[in-house]
């Protein structure tokens, strides 16, 4: 009898390939938009307007993807809305690490009235919903890049906090921990060289996880046109434009919808690869 | 030297050593808990060079006790004097270069060495951290006289054995050149055979360096061969503390007499009460 | 006397791996008659309580029985169906597990732990089942026992809640119980009621008794017989008073020297030479070896 | 000991009330920088700020002005939504039994399908179907609800159109109701008429809404029942006759599900706020789209009054559940 949980298990290195080609495409592609992109994706031109992909009835050659109602190229909006969702991912997936990952570290090792301010900020935080919290954060911050990264960081800092709290605290009740005092050493010492090492491969996880979540809030808030300046070619804003004209020209919607898709996707299984890959502890 | 006063005086002085935790099922909503007393005012001396069993049951406050013997526990009252010094109510920082002469040996391995860290670094951090030198040749050292190869250095503790967890345990302990090691009944999770390996070592190491020796454990057996005296704790009190010899041949409280009828010994022809 | 539990040849596997793989029990055999102690020991590892878990249908998942036979009252536990032998094993075995803190569920009350088995399984009626639960509370020297049957686990003590385990255990009036290091988890004083309670309830029910323990000290208190395991395979099978007088394997007799004991401080501790871990590995591969080339089961 | 803990859990509930409240003043009172320009709609006169000034006590100290603020909030008073000059408070109230709705009806699909999920995959542990939910269960929780309400829309809206994407229900039908419950009405006045209508629009954005859920509760409950099938006395159980299934149900279950019970409730909190985007998305008239449209048209007093509402439900959520897993679990109730 074959386990059929080794068969998953070996499919692991190859979610690891998947999940991480396309993101390295998916750099390239933002790295290189004004070399590769087959258009300006700003160029409007109202005779070339909703030309259906390449394989279909009425498809004009170097618009692969189609265009949209005002004629623009979607493959090339879509390379270069590949740069604003991974700027958004990097630049708030990384500050929000730093703060909540440190917050929660503090938290969960150090206890005592740190543990119970960051708590309790915690809990007021998770009474708010985040989309609701985000666009109203936008809405007195007003829009654009700086904004909506701002607003990432305040809302989402809690989903590391929490899970590295929980974890450090977990970790701070280990005999290594008791070991490290016994040797002498500082509290500060321990938890950066005893305890974080071991809360690391889940704050890796959970970065990787907040970029994708920091790709979907940007979209989400390019789709209520709250993002950056509606010119700018954002998956988001063409979702919501390919929504309202859904049956006239569907594949406004589809294609960056996929590339939506496939990137969170890929985030979310790159952090759990590289750990089951890399992590020399197997739980 | 031999006969100067510092060497004369016990390594360990304890005088009515208390220790409470706060009761946080009794709390009332505002204001502190009550306190509960798990050590109630122990008084014991450990000479240099002995080697003290440490026995009870379960909630005995054993374990509790080691723990604030190498301060990881702050006693709530009471004198602890470590080779004439107290150091019952000092603080970390003031604690910390003292730390390299009393050293602990914990239960389980597993939990007690860092899963991500390799031998090498987990025997070598402490020595880094009180200014050894020659840390690298001292790993070496310590290995061997645990009877571990030195390319166990660059394992992780979850690819070695019980036994060898334990041992690596020891070594990083005795690698600090300590005056003083507690052992908290680090053969209870192992096979006799192994039990009877860590035993032979410990007892061939504390000869050999001159260690003072506190090793905790709910297994009478196991203590009559390894130590030269016996203190049995019950409910956070010492009901006997004597010299191995006359606690096992004439023990003095019934508690005492109550554990020892009721080890099986591996022997039929034990009578049972 | 009769063997009221007989086992012949039992090997098992770990599922799934490669062939060559050594077997986790090795062509064990073994006899428990009514009213007989058997106590089974070696070193973690060796297979003793996945003996226990055979008899009693409970292997993990994991493992998988190649071959043998395990006859409980007349009859092949391995060639019924699964479902049949669930309700043989409920109706004519029990357990008494190691650890009297997680072995009883924390969200049920204690009196239903005790008779689902007479009402679900053998179809008692309710009244008649809690009836003998009280009174098998009784037996088991348990205060108050109508209260105690109202109560959670949490409620009780670990030497309380292993009485209710052994109350449990002999509801049915079985005639095979398996008792799986029931005393490790325990402190010694305790230990020592336990192993009383539990060699009393045997001897008066005439149960037949396999006592997987690690405990020489243990085996000498309330065994009969005693099965030696190293690697999967029974090294020695022999009566506990020619055992402690004189071991007839190398190997046992190396594992009672390292057992401590107390009365004789030159006694006991003495690590297992490896010239004796040697040997018993020498001839666990020869029976390994000979069990291949015999090809009676590939 | 009981009592106790719930009076404690009502304290800390409190405070994060008032932390709450502090929050929403800050945001909306005090970045923005002149909080009156923002509350009134263009062309106001001198006289209007002037007005609006006194009334809320703009010439006095923030502190003085947070707790005149916070005396109107906890009486209800939310203001006045600029855009169609009604009290918020009854805006609010209006469009709250529609969020509700969805959001106990995707609660119950998840609860469902999640559930099912576990109960399978414990069953037939160790087996390729298994194997095939955890991979279905991770895909399923690493895609937001954002792109599952796309995917559904184009899945049943475009490609295959059964539902309805756009709305609550077919507009000549409103005048039916006399509450603002549709769902909950229709079943009790038997008319599975609307019923079905109201199902036709509400299955897309609830199953949206539903996906990631269900497939944690399907994860986490998996492997707590897959931890406790592991324990002793399931496998004492066992011995006793018991068959699979029963040991799972009745040993297993009860005991596993506590930890599932307590992730519901904040994951239930998370999915009331998935709601806002996925009402935008379907077009579904309840709070959130209320909220997105309030943002654009700088409504600040009904954002006030919709962030403040969110607010309060998710914690009263979060404190029912704390109290259900207190009564739930034995150790607890009989300390």
């Amino acid at each position: 009898m074959v386990d059929a949980r080794g068969m998953v298990r070996r499919r692991l290195g190859l979610r690891l390939w998947l999940s991480g080609g396309w993101l390295v495409l998916l750099a390239l592609a933002a790295l290189l938009a004004p070399w590769i992109a087959p258009h300006n994706p700003l160029e409007q031109d109202l005779f070339t307007s909703r030309l259906p992909p390449f394989w279909m009835a009425g498809a004009e050659p170097g618009y692969w993807l189609g265009t949209d109602s005002l004629g623009r190229d979607v493959l090339s909006r879509i390379i270069h809305g590949a740069r604003v969702a991974l700027i958004v991912a990097l630049i708030a997936g990384t500050a929000t690490m730093l703060i909540g990952a440190t917050l929660g570290l503090i938290a969960g090792y150090y206890r005592g009235w740190a543990d119970m301010v960051i708590s309790r900020l915690i809990d007021i935080w998770m009474a708010f919903p985040p989309v609701l919290f985000a666009i109203l954060l936008i809405a007195v911050l007003g829009t654009g890049l700086t904004s909506v990264i701002i607003a990432i960081v305040v809302i989402d800092w809690t989903r590391f906090a929490r899970v590295v709290r929980a974890e450090a605290m977990a970790q701070g009740a280990m005999d290594y921990v008791a070991s490290a005092q016994v040797a002498g050493q500082r509290r500060l010492g321990i938890m950066l060289r005893e305890i974080l090492p071991n809360v690391l491969p889940t704050i890796g996880v959970l970065l990787t996880l907040e970029m994708g979540i920091a790709v979907i809030v940007e979209a989400i808030l390019s789709f209520v046109n709250l993002s950056i300046s509606s010119d700018d070619p954002t998956w988001g804003g063409m979702i919501a434009e390919g929504r309202t004209a859904l049956h006239r020209s569907w594949w406004v919607l589809v294609f960056p919808l996929i590339a939506l898709f496939l990137t969170v996707l890929s985030f979310s299984q790159l952090g759990e690869g590289l750990k089951d890959r890399f992590d020399p502890v197997l739980r | 030297m031999a006969d100067s006063v510092a060497d004369i005086r016990p390594l360990f002085q304890v005088r009515d050593l208390r220790l409470a935790f706060p009761d946080m099922t009794r709390k009332p909503l505002f204001g502190p808990a009550p306190q509960t007393e798990v050590l109630h005012g122990l008084t014991f001396d450990i000479p240099r060079g002995a080697v003290l069993g440490i026995v009870g049951g379960s909630g005995s406050g054993k374990t509790t006790l080691g723990r604030v013997l190498v301060r990881l526990l702050r006693p709530t009252s009471g004198e602890l004097v470590f080779d004439g010094r107290e150091i019952g109510h000092l603080d970390e920082a003031a604690l910390r270069p003292l730390r390299r002469r009393f050293q602990m040996i914990f239960q389980d391995p597993m939990s007690s060495l860092n899963p991500r860290r390799r031998v090498g670094s987990l025997i070598a951090a402490p020595l880094q951290l009180h200014g050894f030198d020659r840390t690298s040749q001292r790993v070496d050292q310590a290995l061997d006289h645990v009877g571990l190869p030195r390319a166990f250095r660059h394992r992780y503790p979850h690819e070695l054995s019980g036994g060898q967890r334990q041992r690596v345990g020891i070594a990083r302990a005795i690698a600090m050149q300590p005056e003083f090691i507690l052992a908290d009944e680090i053969v209870s999770g192992l096979d006799v055979s192994s039990q009877a390996q860590v035993l032979q070592l410990l007892a061939d190491l504390v000869r050999d360096l001159g260690l003072t020796l506190a090793f905790i454990s709910h297994d009478l057996s196991v203590i009559r061969r390894l130590c030269s005296r016996i203190m049995v704790l019950h409910l956070g009190h010492i009901v006997e503390h004597s010299d191995t010899a006359a606690l096992f041949d004439n023990p003095q409280s019934d508690y005492t007499r109550e554990l020892l009828d009721a080890i099986p010994l591996p022997d039929p022809d034990q009578v049972w009460r | 006397m009769s063997a009221y539990l007989s086992i012949r040849n039992l090997s098992a596997v770990l599922k799934g791996a490669p062939k060559g793989t050594p077997r986790l029990l090795r062509s064990v055999s073994l006899d428990v008659a009514a009213g007989e102690v058997r106590g089974l020991v070696g070193e973690s590892g060796a297979g003793k309580s996945m003996i226990g878990k055979a008899v009693l249908g409970i292997l993990p998942r994991a493992v998988q029985v190649i071959e043998g036979e395990i006859w409980l009252d007349g009859v092949d536990l391995l060639r019924m169906t699964p479902s049949e032998r669930r309700r043989r094993i409920g109706a004519s075995a029990a357990l008494i597990p190691q650890d009297p803190m997680t072995a009883l569920n924390p969200s049920r009350r204690i009196g239903p732990q005790i008779t689902d088995r007479l009402v679900d399984i053998l179809g008692w009626t309710r009244a008649d089942a809690e009836a003998r639960a009280r009174e098998l509370l009784d037996e088991v020297r348990i205060p108050d026992p109508a209260r105690v049957m109202r109560s959670y686990p949490h409620e009780l003590s670990g030497g309380m809640r292993q009485r209710v385990l052994i109350a449990s255990a002999f509801a049915a009036e079985p005639k095979m119980i398996v008792a799986d290091e029931p005393t490790t988890a325990l402190d010694v004083t305790v230990q020592k009621q336990i192993l009383r309670l539990i060699a009393q309830m045997q001897a008066r029910h005439g149960t037949a008794l396999l006592f997987v323990t690690h405990d020489l000290g243990v085996v000498s208190k309330v065994c009969d017989t005693l099965s030696v395991l190293y690697a999967g395979k029974v090294v020695e099978d022999t009566r506990v008073r020619d055992f402690f007088a004189a071991p007839g394997h190398a190997y046992s007799a190396a594992l009672l020297a390292a057992t401590p004991k107390y009365t004789d401080p030159d006694a006991g501790l003495n690590p297992v030479p490896a010239a004796v871990i040697e040997a018993v590995q020498a001839e666990v591969a020869a029976a390994e070896a000979a069990w291949r080339k015999g090809g009676a089961h590939g | 000991m009981l009592a106790r803990r719930i009076l404690t859990r009502l304290l800390t509930t409190l405070v994060t009330l008032l932390g709450v409240s502090i929050v929403v003043f800050v945001v909306i009172r005090v970045v923005p920088g002149n909080p009156i320009a923002m509350m009134l709609p263009p062309g106001a006169t001198p006289a209007d700020i002037e007005r609006l000034n006194a009334l809320y006590g703009f010439d006095r100290s923030i502190l003085a002005q947070y707790f005149i603020w916070l005396g109107g909030v906890v009486q209800g008073d939310f203001g006045t939504s600029i855009q169609t000059r009604q009290p918020v408070l009854g805006l609010v109230l209006g469009r709250l039994p529609a969020t509700l709705e969805l959001a106990i009806m995707a609660l119950v699909i998840a609860v469902v399908i999640g559930g099912f999920l576990a109960l399978t995959g414990t069953r037939l542990r160790g087996t390729a179907t298994e194997g095939a939910i955890d991979v279905g269960n991770g895909m399923a929780l690493s895609v937001p609800v954002f792109l599952w309400g796309l995917v559904l829309i184009l899945l049943f809206g475009v490609l295959w159109p059964v539902f309805n994407i756009s709305g609550r229900i077919s507009p000549h039908l409103v005048q039916e109701f006399h509450t603002r419950f549709f769902l909950f009405e229709s079943v009790l006045r038997l008319r599975f008429d609307l019923w079905l209508d109201l199902m036709r629009h509400m299955l897309m954005p609830a199953l949206a809404l539903a996906i990631p859920l269900a497939a944690i509760i399907g994860q986490l409950l998996k492997q707590s029942l897959k931890e406790t099938m592991h324990l002793d006395y399931v496998t004492l159980a066992r011995t006793k006759g018991y068959g699979e299934n029963h040991v799972i149900v009745r040993e297993a279950l009860r005991n596993a599900i506590l930890p599932t019970l307590t992730l519901i409730g904040v994951q239930f909190t998370f999915l009331i706020g998935g709601t806002v985007i996925i009402e935008r998305l379907f077009s579904y008239e309840g709070l959130g789209n209320m909220a997105i449209d309030a943002v654009i048209n700088r409504d600040l007093p009904l954002i006030q009054g919709i962030v403040i509402i969110f607010a309060l439900l998710f914690t009263v959520i979060n404190l029912i559940v704390d109290m259900l897993y207190t009564v739930l679990n034995p150790r607890l109730r009989h300390g």
